[in-house]
């Protein structure tokens, strides 16, 4: 575990973000402090304080294996944390369960997403709003319309290309109608036009609606986020504003890589 | 994309779907009637005496096959349904609705206990331990001689009256459809209220981190399965009492559980009637078709459960499904030419 | 190198997920498959792989019929796959996986080159890191860098890659592409599937456009419009169109605050539990 | 075979355990049985004899429904054999039910009361014996051989071995005896699961007992005398129920079985008439080793069906014959004569003590003494 | 104290004569996720085999010990081929099919070698006792001891070491990937059965000069290893040793000084520790 590399020194930068925002996240969001994440003596994620306001659309960037799926498994309440506390709305939820949370409204979908393999797609949807009152303006119909899965209704989920399950999935966790919506790389896999599709589903989403969003397509994060976290190792590396975080000479060399070979001509 | 003409072809018959798991518990009752019309005593008294476990079968489908948990467990709420009806009748009870109530109720409650361990584990580890229910119940049976009698078991138990004022039910013919209309009637309000529940299990079965996710509290549905299962479960040892008027600790035992267990997996892990039906074969083959061969049911039965896994991928429940897909492509290849054989390698 | 002619696959028998659908590689070099989710792109790389069978058409490695043949012999003869979904065994080490899987005698002589162990680590330093870890317990783009090194590590003549960058950061991304493009120069055929236009033109030789399980001709992307004529071949075969700009507020519509369920947070603390039936 | 029999033909069900844990006792009644046929003629009564052969399996589970079938297929005059004691007091009713007489040849429960009221034994007959006798018969003799020492007692924890366990403890204690267990109380060990008696073996050795009464049969048998000679209390006198070492048991003990001193009221070394015939005829039928008290109460059970139906008159029904074999009387036996004992409906014989000592190449059960006679009038 | 001592030297040595018992499944089911529910009837096949071979002598002894885990290994070759129409639909087939199989197999063995008890021969320097710390105790366990340390050894190398025991855990999470590498997922399937069926029948050898062999014998061991086996952690080979060791003392140990709790203890310590292993996090972690 030591090449020149790794920032590994790196303690965890004090977040940028402003008082009246974490303000905000104390009372009406989610607030984080002092989580500490280990499998056994290998911790993996290590953040003193971390909020989500509502109506933050906030992207975690990071190299493979940063943490930044554990992250999001730590919100949903998937996993639990080693130390530390999560408060949400004020209220301390770390020893909640996953569907607790996401009764109350923590939402999210998965980075390998396979859904409900024996349900038809339909059913699937159904099954993400069912411990919600029925809103004639969202049924299980609209949600697969919005995610442009209104022909496979019928299909098994099991029975779905990688595309569409993860669509799929997007759709099972917007039924939830959640008010912090964490998303595992919803692009990862999606083709240029189903790329635009989410694009325009996610910002189409109510403007109150937190979003926490970990990706690796730089421009679905472009688009979306007005905050950026970059995490390495576990600790934040550094936090702010999309463009300021983008230009960051260490994001650069630690993640980015040279903007040119991003999609450089072969040969 | 062409997905509509995608789905809607090559799957089982709509007829057949629709209909599917309502034709097994409607051709089990006729052919439990024409049992029931039948003169011979033999075949009243032989059919009577498997119900129970038939449907201590059905509550082992509910929740191996619906809730996702193999279990060896059931007897646990089947003793304590037999035991209570055996001991309310020794006390003077000896009306069948309050048998049956109080068995389901028993039922429940054991099951309902049980399932809080059982519930927070899955695959393997849950067989295991319910393996270790199925022998801890007969153990206790064994050793609580004021209950049960002893390892001999309890013998000689006082008959049940369907209402008061009724003869007793003794005699082969009126214990046979007693205990038919029962095990339907329970299979089948089984089958209604898991149709409810069909979607949630499945999901939970498939993904339970998504389903978590999507904030269904996952335990508290299995629990509750668990502890539904243990009322049929709990009835069925109620039914034990009323055909047999004895018991005995190892038929609430490992050996109880595993034929029920191995009867499901025939009848096809999710089908209740199946289920039924399959606990009907074992103990057919076991009990009727070995007779004539003592010393050699286990030889018949072994063979049984090999026909069993060879012949009928997906258990009973599925033949009707392969036999539809079985004419699907048999009109197929009416219609197509078959594809040329040679394949040009240039 | 590989042909393929007149296939058609589908996993239901009157419902076929690809259409007669012919290609021809030729030997070392990188050729891509785009097309939109769905299209099929997996479902043939699995047909080469002999994962799948076809119902007609054949598949040709070398001049040999390799159709329909068995994944076990496929592997053998050099065809390696890279698949969507990581299909990693889960209850193994990261080193497990790599020192278990060994380079096809027939192909490494041929080659005179595989990958060793060390190799591969030094293109993903960050499986370096896990080599005593579970595959389950990688992070997903870590399973993802130990997919492609698996596949790798038999030494292939034909290396079909399902999306592999999927999932992975910008730098390792761009790594992954380079020892994509390095291969042909070791006599390796690369066949890769790659969600987006741009990122397949970048890399490959030929790219293929694969669109309602109906393939194309070859477009060299080299010449001057060839994202235009991908688009073309894409535009003109889909029936999911890029949602057209005015989709864009209907989806907007849809998403005004719900009047109750799902109603916007207030200022003041709620109970947080949305049950139904919770408020009446 | 449900096509009624010929009236010179009578048919008699013979439910024995073919499968399962007790295989070998099952068939070795069987083997009794029809041993009596064969040397009569396949004639009980002048009539002939349509036997119709039962499993029992492990318990009621299994042997309920046979002899069901027996019963209501077969249409048998006669029901005998039966292994276990549950099954005994589960077919009980049923052949009651029917009056047919039940005519068991090995275990026979304590029958406790059928929905309130005493059972009805009238149908029910046994050539063999109560569980708990051999324990009673013995106890005056290891009480006469231990003096003031105490006895350790151990046996399989279920209905047979605390029947079995308890005459010989009761009777022991009555007679001033005492147990070297620590709380007084007999330990009975996990049945059927125990396999390795060694821990308890060398346990009861710390209470440095002066003798060893135990009860085991058929598999727990041979690891449990094996193991004794390898513990601590390996040089400790052995008292057993017999059926420790009957059977072919004995020959799979070997030689650790040496010296085990038993009782039971059967010794294939009997050396009355009876016995040299039928132990000859065991013999003769090809059968291994000796005949073990099993054979020989199967065997005694065709007797006694002989002299019952030769006493019946024209066509053959179940009252006619228990009526018949309410009057048998005294049964002459390869364990010596005897009767029935009027209202218990079990015979009233003598019990052997017996010691395990090599006869010739092979170890055989010798009788050493007499004993007693049980049940006492 | 002292007699403690024994009854844990007693402990030990019966916990490793499970272990050796187990050693098949724990191949079969544990790494290679082939529910074998004939493993019992496969381990009284090596036991009847070796009952009928050995004569007393040194000889006759290897002899029975080479014959058993042969028929053992030919009883896995026949499972191999009855169990390779069934891959990919669970292990509750598998167990109805190899139950089936358990059946019918125990049906023959009575068959061929009757149903009494049978117990082979050992040369008379395995039966007698020898002198440990004052106490005596039986050779015949502690060649058995050593015998299930070799075993128990071979079989971590094998499992844990080689690449033959990483294929079989291959072959388990995905056998199309296996094949992908090359490597016959079937022929992975045939040899874990022959092995584990080859374990079984020496357990069966060895086993049985102690506990004898009988009817009762094939469900008895089956049981005993399943729970070890999965007490063991699926798989795991010092997992399963000492799971093994756990369940021996408790046979040992425990129900000596908690007598009235003795049919409880068995089960009762299996499902303890099961349940002190920790309730798994469901599914749906990796994201
Ligand atoms: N197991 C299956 N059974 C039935 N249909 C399937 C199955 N797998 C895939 N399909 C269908 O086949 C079609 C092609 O799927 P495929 O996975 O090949 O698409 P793809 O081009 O790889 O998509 P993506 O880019 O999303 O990975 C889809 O419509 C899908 O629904
Ligand atoms: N169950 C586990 N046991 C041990 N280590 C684990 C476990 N789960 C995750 N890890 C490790 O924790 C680190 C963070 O994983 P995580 O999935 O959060 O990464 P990530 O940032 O989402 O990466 P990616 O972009 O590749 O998805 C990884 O290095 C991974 O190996
Ligand atoms: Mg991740
Ligand atoms: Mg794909």
């Amino acid at each position: 575990m030591s090449t020149a590399s790794r920032v590994d020194a790196v303690d965890c930068v004090p977040s940028q973000r402003s008082h009246e925002d974490t303000d905000r996240a104390h009372s009406t969001g989610l607030v984080v402090t002092g989580l500490r994440h280990a499998y056994r003596e290998l911790t993996v994620l290590d953040l003193d304080a971390f909020t989500i306001a509502p109506a933050d659309r906030h992207a975690i960037i990071g190299p493979n294996g940063a943490g930044k799926s554990t992250l999001l498994n730590l919100l949903a309440g998937t996993v639990r944390p080693t130390t530390g506390r999560i408060t949400y709305n004020g209220q301390v939820i770390t020893r909640r369960r996953a569907g607790w949370r996401a009764r109350a409204g923590i939402g999210r979908t998965f980075q390998h997403p396979t859904v409900y393999p024996g349900l038809t797609v339909l059913d699937c949807v159904r099954m993400g709003g069912y411990h919600h009152r029925r809103n004639p303006e969202h049924t299980p119909e609209q949600w697969l319309d919005l995610v442009g899965l209104a022909g496979y209704a019928q299909q098994l989920a099991g029975e779905l290309a990688h595309g569409h399950r993860r669509m799929l999935d997007l759709a099972v966790a917007l039924a939830g109608q959640p008010r912090v919506l964490l998303l595992d790389e919803p692009a990862a896999g999606l083709t240029d036009t189903e790329t635009t599709r989410l694009l325009d589903i996610l910002t189409g989403l109510p403007g109150w609606m937190a979003m926490v969003l970990v990706e690796h397509d730089m421009a679905v994060v472009t688009a979306l986020a007005d905050w950026i976290t970059v995490l390495h190792h576990g600790r934040r590396v550094t936090d702010g504003p999309a463009d300021l975080v983008r230009a960051d000479p260490t994001v650069r060399a630690l993640y980015l890589g040279a903007p040119e070979t991003a999609h450089a001509a072969h040969r | 994309m062409n997905a509509n003409v995608q789905t809607t072809a090559g799957r089982a018959l709509p007829l057949t779907r629709a209909g599917l798991p309502w034709a097994a518990p409607g051709l089990a009752a006729l052919a439990l009637g024409a049992v029931t019309v039948s003169p011979d005593a033999y075949l009243h008294a032989s059919v009577a005496r498997m119900l129970p476990l038939a449907l201590l079968a059905v509550s082992v489908a509910i929740v191996t096959g619906h809730a996702g948990l193999p279990t060896l467990g059931q007897v646990a709420p089947y003793a304590a349904g037999a035991y209570t009806t055996a001991r309310l009748a020794f006390a003077g009870v000896t009306l069948a609705p309050a048998h049956l109530l109080a068995a389901a109720l028993a039922g429940a409650v054991t099951a309902g206990l049980l399932g809080a361990v059982l519930v927070r584990h899955r695959g393997t580890v849950v067989l295991m331990l319910s393996l270790a229910v199925a022998e801890l119940t007969a153990i206790t049976a064994g050793q609580w001689r004021a209950v049960s009698g002893g390892t001999d078991g309890l013998a000689g138990i006082p008959a049940t009256y369907l209402l008061p004022g009724m003869p007793p039910l003794v005699a082969d013919r009126p214990v046979l459809l007693y205990t038919a209309t029962i095990t339907i009637a329970a299979t089948t309000a089984a089958m209604l209220l898991l149709r409810r529940w069909r979607m949630l299990l499945t999901a939970t079965r498939d993904n339970e981190g998504r389903a978590r996710a999507s904030g269904h509290p996952v335990n508290a549905y299995l629990l509750a399965v668990h502890t539904g299962a243990g009322a049929v479960a709990g009835v069925a040892g109620a039914l034990l009492i009323h055909t047999h008027r004895w018991i005995t600790p190892a038929d609430v035992g490992f050996s109880t559980a595993a034929l029920a267990l191995l009867a499901v997996v025939i009848g096809g892990t999710r089908s209740l009637p199946g289920a039924a039906i399959g606990a009907l074969i074992v103990l057919g083959v076991r009990d009727v078709v070995a007779a004539p061969w003592p010393g050699h049911a286990p030889l018949l039965l072994g063979s049984a459960f090999v026909v069993a896994v060879y012949l009928l991928p997906g258990g009973l429940a599925a033949i009707p499904q392969r036999v539809s897909a079985a004419v699907g492509r048999v009109r197929q290849s009416a219609r197509h030419t078959p594809r040329p054989a040679e394949r040009t390698p240039t | 190198m590989l042909r393929i002619g007149e296939l058609t696959v589908g996993y239901e028998p009157d419902a076929p997920v690809l259409h007669t659908v012919s290609m021809a590689l030729p030997p070392n070099g990188v050729h891509a498959i785009v097309g939109p989710n769905g299209a099929g792109k997996t479902t043939l790389l699995h047909t080469i792989a002999g994962h799948l069978r076809p119902t007609t058409g054949y598949v040709m490695l070398d001049g040999h019929d390799i159709t329909g043949i068995r994944t076990v012999r496929a592997a053998r003869a050099g065809i390696a796959l890279a698949p969507q979904g990581r299909r990693l065994w889960s209850s193994l080490t990261v080193r497990d996986h790599l020192t278990m899987t060994r380079p096809g005698a027939a192909t490494a002589q041929e080659q005179g080159c595989g990958w060793g162990v060390d190799d591969l680590l030094e293109v993903f330093p960050a499986l370096a890191a896990r080599l005593h870890h579970r595959a389950d317990q990688l992070s997903g783009g870590e399973q993802q860098m130990l997919t492609l090194a698996r596949a790798l590590r038999l030494a292939p003549r034909l290396l079909l890659c399902d999306e592999p960058t999927e999932g992975l950061a910008p730098t390792v991304a761009d790594r992954i592409r380079a020892v994509l493009t390095d291969l042909p120069r070791h006599g390796v055929t690369v066949l890769v599937t790659l969600p987006q236009t741009r990122a397949a033109t970048g890399l490959a030789h030929t790219v293929h456009v694969l669109t309602a399980g109906r393939l194309s001709d070859p477009v060299d992307p080299t010449t001057e419009h060839t994202e235009d004529l991908i688009r073309r071949h894409l535009g003109l075969t889909t029936d999911t169109e890029p949602p057209p700009r005015t989709e864009r507020t209907t989806v907007r519509a849809c998403h005004r605050p719900p009047t109750h369920g799902w109603h916007p947070p207030s200022q003041t603390p709620t109970p947080i539990v949305t049950r139904k039936g919770d408020q009446s | 075979t449900s096509s009624a029999p010929r009236a010179d033909t009578i048919r008699i069900g013979l439910l024995v355990s073919l499968t399962g844990t007790y295989t070998t006792v099952g068939q070795d009644m069987q083997r009794g049985f029809r041993l009596y046929l064969d040397t009569h003629d396949k004639k009980l009564g002048g009539r002939t004899v349509d036997l119709v052969v039962a499993d029992e399996g492990d318990g009621p589970a299994t042997a309920v429904p046979a002899a069901q079938k027996l019963l209501e297929r077969d249409r048998v005059v006669a029901v005998t054999g039966l292994v276990g004691g549950a099954t005994v007091d589960k077919v009980q009713t049923l052949t009651t039910q029917r009056r047919i007489p039940l005519l068991g040849a090995n275990a026979r429960p304590a029958f406790g009361p059928v929905a309130g009221k005493p059972r009805d034994l009238a149908y029910t007959w046994h050539t063999s014996y109560n569980s708990d006798e051999p324990g009673i018969a013995i106890a005056e003799h290891v009480k006469a051989q231990v003096g003031d020492g105490a006895v350790y007692a151990i046996g399989p924890n279920y209905q047979g071995g605390w029947d079995e366990l308890r005459g010989f403890t009761d009777t022991f204690t009555k007679l001033g005896g005492r147990l070297a267990n620590p709380d007084g109380k007999t330990l009975f060990t996990p049945f059927p699961a125990t396999e390795n008696f060694l821990p308890y073996l060398n346990k009861a050795a710390e209470s440095e007992p002066k003798a060893v009464y135990t009860f085991y049969a058929g598999g727990a048998s041979v690891a449990f005398v094996k193991q004794y000679r390898q513990s601590d209390l390996r040089s400790v006198p052995l008292y057993a129920a017999g059926f420790l070492t009957e059977g072919p048991v004995l020959s799979a003990q070997g030689a650790a079985a040496t010296g085990i001193r038993n009782v039971l009221n059967y010794s294939p070394t009997l050396a009355n008439a009876a016995n040299q015939d039928f132990v000859a005829a065991w013999s003769a039928a090809g059968h291994p080793g000796q005949p073990t008290t099993y054979a020989m109460a199967s065997y005694d059970a065709a007797a006694v069906l002989d002299r019952a139906l030769s006493a019946v008159d024209g066509q053959v029904t179940g009252e006619k014959l228990n009526a018949a074999i309410g009057q048998v009387g005294r049964v002459v036996s390869p364990r010596g004569d005897w009767q029935f004992h009027p209202r218990e409906h079990r015979p009233v014989q003598r019990w052997y003590l017996r010691e395990v000592k090599p006869d010739g190449p092979v170890l055989s059960n010798m009788v050493v003494q007499d004993l007693t006679t049980l049940p006492a009038n | 104290m002292d007699a403690y001592l024994m009854q844990t030297v007693d402990g030990i040595a019966y916990g490793l004569l499970l272990a050796i018992a187990a050693a098949g499944l724990t191949l079969a089911f544990g790494a290679g996720g082939v529910l074998n529910l004939a493993h019992g009837t496969l381990i009284a096949a090596g036991g009847y085999v070796a009952a009928a071979t050995s004569t007393g002598t040194w000889g006759s002894l290897t002899v029975a010990v080479l014959a058993a885990t042969a028929a053992g290994a030919a009883g896995g070759g026949l499972l191999a081929v009855a169990t390779a129409p069934l891959t990919g639909r669970g292990h509750l087939d598998q167990a109805l099919l190899t139950f089936g199989v358990a059946l019918i197999g125990a049906d023959l063995l009575t068959t061929v070698y009757g149903p009494d008890t049978l117990r082979p021969r050992l040369p008379a320097a395995l039966e007698t006792t020898i002198t440990v710390g004052g106490h005596r105790y039986p050779t015949d366990r502690l060649a058995v001891l050593a015998a299930a340390v070799l075993v128990a050894v071979g079989g971590y190398v094998l499992l844990h070491r080689t690449r033959a025991g990483r294929l079989i855990r291959a072959t388990v999470d995905d056998r199309q990937m296996v094949a992908g590498i090359g490597i016959n997922p079937r022929a992975v399937d045939a040899a874990v059965l022959i092995a584990s069926g080859a374990l079984a029948g020496l357990a069966g050898a060895l086993s049985t000069p102690i506990l004898g062999v009988g009817p009762g014998t094939a469900d008895t061991t089956l049981l005993l290893s399943l729970i070890i086996v999965v007490c063991g952690g699926l798989g795991s080979v010092p997992g399963a040793v000492a799971a093994a060791l756990a369940v021996g003392l408790v046979q040992t140990l425990a129900v000596v000084t908690t007598p009235a709790l003795a049919p409880y203890l068995l089960v009762g310590a299996m499902a303890v520790m099961l349940l002190a292993r920790r309730a798994p996090q469901p599914g749906g972690v990796r994201g």
